[in-house]
């Protein structure tokens, strides 16, 4: 496959004054990736799918990544082709801010696979999929509120009471019986 | 009288609009059936909320998420070595291909190097492992197809050979924990390795007994052909993987893509069906546990001599510099990926699982639409999910 | 033709009723309470502290109350408190122990990684899986006393390892002794016990 | 052997000698009632047995030894568990009984009652021993098959009650199953009310009496129509009786338990007890038209008592039935009715031409025998053959090709 500056040069030319960058990714795995801007993600999308050099025809994974600090919720999207069994390439979308602008188009519409996916990453980080055919909560339970995956996510305060010997747990369980229950009796007569 | 008059099914199956009236004067009542989480054959906790014309299926949409604990973020708060235990219990009949994927993606991560010897044990293991599942998953198909159980129990039977030498090895039979980053825990010992080839040995008799108890059963041919047919295009769109994907016709196996393990050094080939029906998902099945046996035997015959651990490898406080790495294998439901983001320390900033069966599970409707009650359990049979993995 | 598939399916299952009778390779259960498949050596359940000494399992655990299992555990099911005094462990060398060691077996999954990361060689597999209670709380938290077992006992479910564990500790032992007796004679004054071991 | 030896005529006998002591009047109406019990009661223990012996015999085909712990209480005598059946109905007596709010309740609880009924009615006709029938009727068979049918109805009342949409789906199936069916079962059945010229079951049996060069006994199974004929009898009654591969109604990998999900305790017991009463009277039915009813296989064997021979033949029968439930995947609902309709009945209806020939050619004799024995063999395979490729048309094992 070609080299990932090549492909970015080619997507420049494809799609000139597109703001779309190299991730560079300073591990030993050296995967790098591509961000994309998310208003022409999709066009991106259905060329990096139907190129004849790249037909990246399977996109395997979709992960959302909260970047708490940097203030912006990250899509990535790991692309390989079966056709021509290569990859990967992996494309990266950012929110504006992790409140109001959560909105990134779809990427159902070119591959079927990010349906769940995508649902998935709605439900447990927030991120609206724009033009997605069916965006309900996946895992977590329709009535279900706050997106369990964002990092500054706070868990609810419904511990029943357990004796689990470690501390920070024992005590938030505890603050949900009568004071006069001692552990004993507790377990007793629950 | 045209088409439409004699099946208003299919021109509503054709015409892309397979919803209607729950109440339809014309063509009498549907009925809505909530199938699960508590039905026989829904693999778990798993649900599908059906629509019914007679016993014909207009509508289907799959509920889940009834076993959902937050793998992810579980693994966000404990360190890389407190993940593994956790990976067993993903897709809990495969854990030593789940650890072997987590454990690729953080070798990634850290770039760490493995010794030759556990790699090999690794594809052993793995190809152990897919041994079973597929040894399972064709009884437990059987099972959905009607049997009373038969099937089912010789599968179990052979399973539980399988599970002894896990046991043997790692000390629990389903939640095996053994990979470790650069390496696995122990070492096989000579008599492991005498007890495994001698079950491998024996397994192609098994797989033609059970053949000949079910393969040519027109019963079987006649529930499994043409059911749920697939088509490669919007197989390869959807995302699906492993068996499944092959069954449609589709050459995309990682061992041979990707090449990770030391599985370009043995000999295997890829079986490939041409309907993606039922009937191919179970025979492809069928057909990879001959090639597994291969690999096995090969494996045993070239297995070196060393260490299983990479000296400089680190079980406590292990750091990767930042970074991430996606690293992927041929789980025996089909790719199972792990991504990891590294921030520096000791507990990955994000871990995510790329669950086979949760992604395979994309195309139930499509597959089940216009089929029978029946057929939407054998075709949910013949996706094999485990719910630990889809709801993680 | 019809039918073929169908008799060859009959043909089996009639060949394994005969069979089960006969052949023990077709018969593989066992009736469990009465008969008990053989428990590898790997196979692990929960763990549980060894001692050095039978007769005294409390003041000779191998424990030094170092809390790094306590730290690894991924579902947090050991809960440590280390003691105020020091006691002599099994080569005299004062040592922390655990004032208080609990392990919630309710919690616990048996990952086994408690005893991979365990510096001293304290904290073992049990195989004993009978363990039914009829209280779901305080029965399934082992405290010390139930968790420690003498040294012999792990000799009996791991023989291998424990062979292994104790040559090595051998070992580790007679190389400190000799350095502390190299150290004892270079400053040829009364030898003070050497440092503690590395806490976490 | 001797048809008014003393153990052939044991149980009229002993009957004879109870109702002795009842007045004249009082004794016909008594021996009716002590033949009824007598039914009743053996078929109950029957059914008690074959719960166990079918839990073993699925268990040993499937590699395990089956229930074998519950033997004698309080001791640690098992007896190859054969207290299993004396546990089980004791537990299912001391269920709770729960009905569905939104069920029918009468007719949740009319259904069990009315599946039990029409089964025991069943019994009536049929000839368990040479004296042995609790009542000769000119037209037994049509009787036997008029109480049969009517047990699928309770199956439909049991479907409808339950208010489950499971239960109604398995209702449906049910009654698509007993269409289907019914139709076949009575074809099959025909030319051997052709052939034997009556309807009366002792009739029939009595025609199978005696043996081809005092070898090969004259029953209905040995002659080419009446091989097809049992054929399909047997496949019919394995859907009549709801058993595996066409236990549709019960499809517990589809429908949970069909149209049993709502029941529980004693009623789901009483049906448990009526299909296995179901199952019993058409394999009983079965022994009697085909397989010569309690005539013995061979002559030399005749002494003994001919209602063992009959139990003998149903016993084997029945354990048919298990094996093949033990083997064979279920079909679908649109299988299940096109293999009656498009392979069964034709084939059945072909196989009342082969009777009408082989009546016809009844008097054939020497080396003609033969051939009349080839040709109505061809008749029937030819068919069997033409019907089944059509049946199995597009299905075959397949090759498949490997990446390279």
């Amino acid at each position: 496959m070609e080299p990932l500056e090549q492909l970015h040069a080619r997507l420049l030319s494809a799609f000139p004054g597109a703001e779309i960058s190299i991730v560079n990714n300073p591990g030993p795995a050296a995967q790098h990736s591509l961000l994309l801007p998310a208003a022409l993600a999709r066009e991106i999308a259905f060329f990096l799918r139907d190129d004849p050099a790249l037909r990246l025809d399977y996109c395997s994974n979709v992960t959302g990544i909260d970047w708490l600090k940097a203030g912006h919720i990250e899509v990535v999207y790991h692309l390989y082709s079966m056709a021509l069994k290569h990859g990967p390439v992996i494309i990266r979308l950012r929110t504006a801010n992790r409140t109001d602008a959560v909105t990134l188009p779809s990427l159902t519409p070119v591959w079927r696979a990010c349906e769940f996916q995508e649902r998935e990453v709605f439900d447990l980080y927030g991120v609206v999929f724009d033009g997605h055919p069916d965006l309900r909560r996946i895992l977590m339970w329709d009535e279900f509120k706050d997106h369990p995956m964002r990092k500054d996510y706070i868990e609810p305060d419904d511990y029943e009471w357990e004796p689990t010997p470690h501390g920070a747990i024992h005590d938030k369980a505890k603050a949900h019986y009568p004071a006069a229950v001692t552990p004993a009796e507790g377990a007793a007569k629950p | 009288m045209i088409a439409s008059d004699i099946s208003p099914l299919a021109s509503r199956l054709s015409s892309g609009a397979h919803t209607r009236a729950v109440t339809d004067p014309f063509h009498g009542d549907l009925l809505e059936v909530s199938m699960g989480p508590h039905h026989p054959s829904t693999h778990g906790v798993f649900r599908m909320q059906v629509t019914l014309d007679g016993e014909t299926i207009v509508k289907l949409k799959p509920v889940f998420g009834y076993l959902h604990r937050n793998h992810e973020k579980l693994g966000e708060s404990t360190s890389y070595l407190g993940s593994m235990p956790y990976t067993d219990r993903l897709d809990y009949l495969n854990s030593m291909t789940n650890n072997w994927a987590y454990a690729l993606a953080v070798e990634q991560l850290a770039g760490q190097p493995v010794p030759e010897r556990a790699e090999y044990l690794r594809v052993i293991l793995a190809e152990l492992t897919r041994l079973l599942n597929h040894t399972c998953l064709a009884g437990f198909l059987l099972q959905d197809c009607g049997c009373s159980g038969t099937p089912l129990m010789y599968a179990f039977r052979e399973r539980e050979k399988i599970l002894d030498l896990f046991e043997a090895l790692s000390g629990s039979r389903m939640m095996c924990n053994f990979q470790r980053f650069g390496g696995c825990r122990t070492d096989a010992s000579p008599e492991w390795l005498a007890a495994a080839k001698q079950l491998t040995d024996g397994y192609g008799a098994f797989l033609d007994e059970y053949e000949r108890l079910i393969t040519g059963n027109e019963i079987l041919m006649a529930r499994t052909q043409g059911v749920g047919a697939l088509k490669p295009d919007l197989a390869i769109s959807a995302g699906i993987t492993g068996p499944m994907l092959r069954a449609t016709g589709v050459d995309y196996d990682l061992r041979k893509v990707d090449g990770y393990g030391f599985y370009p050094r043995f000999e295997f080939r890829v079986p490939l069906g041409d309907h993606g029906d039922t009937y191919d998902r179970y025979m492809i099945r069928v057909l990879e546990m001959r090639e597994s046996i291969k690999i096995i035997q090969q494996a045993f015959a070239t297995l070196p001599a060393g260490p299983v651990m990479d000296p400089k490898a680190k079980l406590r406080g292990f750091r990767p510099k930042p970074g991430e790495a996606y690293g992927r294998i041929e789980g025996p439901r089909g790719e199972i990926g792990f991504y990891l983001v590294s921030d520096g320390t000791p507990n990955p900033y994000r871990y995510r699982v790329r669950p086979p069966s949760f992604v395979n599970l994309t195309l139930l409707e499509d597959l089940c639409l216009g089929h029978t009650v029946a057929d939407a359990v054998i075709i949910l049979g013949s996706i094999d999910i485990v719910l630990g993995e889809v709801d993680r | 033709m019809l039918g073929s598939g169908l008799l060859s399916g009959l043909a089996v299952t009639a060949k394994n009723l005969v069979g089960s009778f006969h052949d023990p390779a077709r018969l593989t259960t066992v009736e469990y309470p009465e008969q008990q498949a053989k428990l590898p050596e790997a196979y692990r359940n929960f763990p549980f502290l060894v001692s050095e000494n039978a007769t005294d399992p409390m003041g000779t655990l191998r424990c030094v109350a170092c809390q790094i299992c306590e730290k690894e555990c991924p579902p947090q099911c050991i809960y440590i408190e280390k003691s105020k005094d020091k006691k002599p462990d099994a080569t005299g060398k004062l040592q922390l122990y655990p004032a208080i060691f609990d392990i919630d077996t309710s919690v616990c999954m048996s990952c086994q990684i408690c005893v991979e990361v365990c510096p001293f060689e304290a904290i073992k597999m049990d195989q004993v899986f009978a363990i039914a209670t009829t209280d779901r709380f305080d029965a399934l938290l082992l405290k010390r006393e139930q968790l420690a077992k003498p040294n012999a006992y792990y000799h009996t479910i791991h023989p291998t390892e424990a062979a292994e564990v104790d040559a090595r500790l051998a070992t580790e032992r007679k190389a400190a002794a000799e350095k502390a007796a190299a150290a004892a004679a270079a400053k040829a004054a009364a030898p003070k016990p050497p440092a503690p071991p590395p806490a976490a | 052997m001797n048809a008014d030896s003393i153990l052939e005529r044991g149980p009229l006998l002993v009957r004879d000698w109870l109702v002795s002591f009842l007045p004249e009047p009082a004794r016909w109406l008594a021996g009716s009632l002590l033949a009824i019990t007598a039914v009743i009661v053996a078929f109950a223990s029957l059914f008690a047995l074959l719960t166990l012996i079918e839990r073993k015999v699925l268990a040993r085909v499937q590699n395990r030894p089956g229930p074998n712990r519950v033997g004698i209480p309080l001791t640690k005598i098992r007896l190859f568990g054969l207290g299993q059946p004396l546990a089980d109905g004791i537990k299912m007596l001391t269920k709770e009984d729960i009905v569905p709010r939104s069920a029918d309740r009468v007719l949740h609880f009319l259904a069990p009652v009315a599946l039990l009924a029409f089964a025991i009615l069943t019994f009536a006709v049929i000839p368990f021993g040479r004296h042995l029938v609790p009542v000769e009727l000119e037209a037994g068979v049509l009787y036997f098959f008029a109480a049969g049918a009517a047990t699928e109805l309770a199956v439909f009342m049991a479907g409808w009650a339950s208010r489950n949409k499971y239960s109604l789906l398995a209702a449906m199936r049910a009654l698509a199953q007993l269409i289907s069916y019914e139709l076949p079962l009575l074809l099959s059945v025909v030319p051997v009310v052709m052939l034997a010229g009556t309807l009366s079951t002792t009739g029939i049996v009595e025609r199978q009496g005696g043996w081809t060069f005092g070898l090969l006994p004259q029953w209905h199974v040995f002659t080419p129509w009446g091989a097809a004929g049992f054929a399909i009898f047997f496949v019919a009654a394995l859907a009549e009786s709801n058993r595996s591969p066409f236990d549709l109604p019960e499809a517990e990998s589809e429908l949970i338990a069909g149209h049993l999900t709502e029941y529980s305790g004693f009623k789901y017991a009483l049906f448990f007890m009526a299909e296995y009463f179901g199952m019993c009277a058409l394999c009983g039915m079965g022994v009697t038209l085909f397989l010569g009813g309690w005539q013995a296989p061979l002559s030399f064997l005749a002494f003994i008592p001919s209602y063992i021979w009959f139990g003998a033949k149903l016993m084997t029968l029945l354990l048919a039935f298990m094996w093949v439930r033990a083997t064979l995947p279920r079909l679908r609902i649109d299988q299940l009715t096109r293999l009656a309709w498009k392979f069964l009945v034709p084939l059945a209806l072909v196989n009342l031409g082969v009777a009408a020939f082989w009546s016809l050619s009844a008097d054939w004799t020497g080396a003609v025998r033969l051939t009349r024995w080839l040709i109505a063999a061809m008749l029937l395979a030819g068919p069997f053959v033409l019907l089944g490729r059509k049946l199995t048309a597009g299905l075959a094992p397949r090759i498949y090709r490997y990446a390279t």
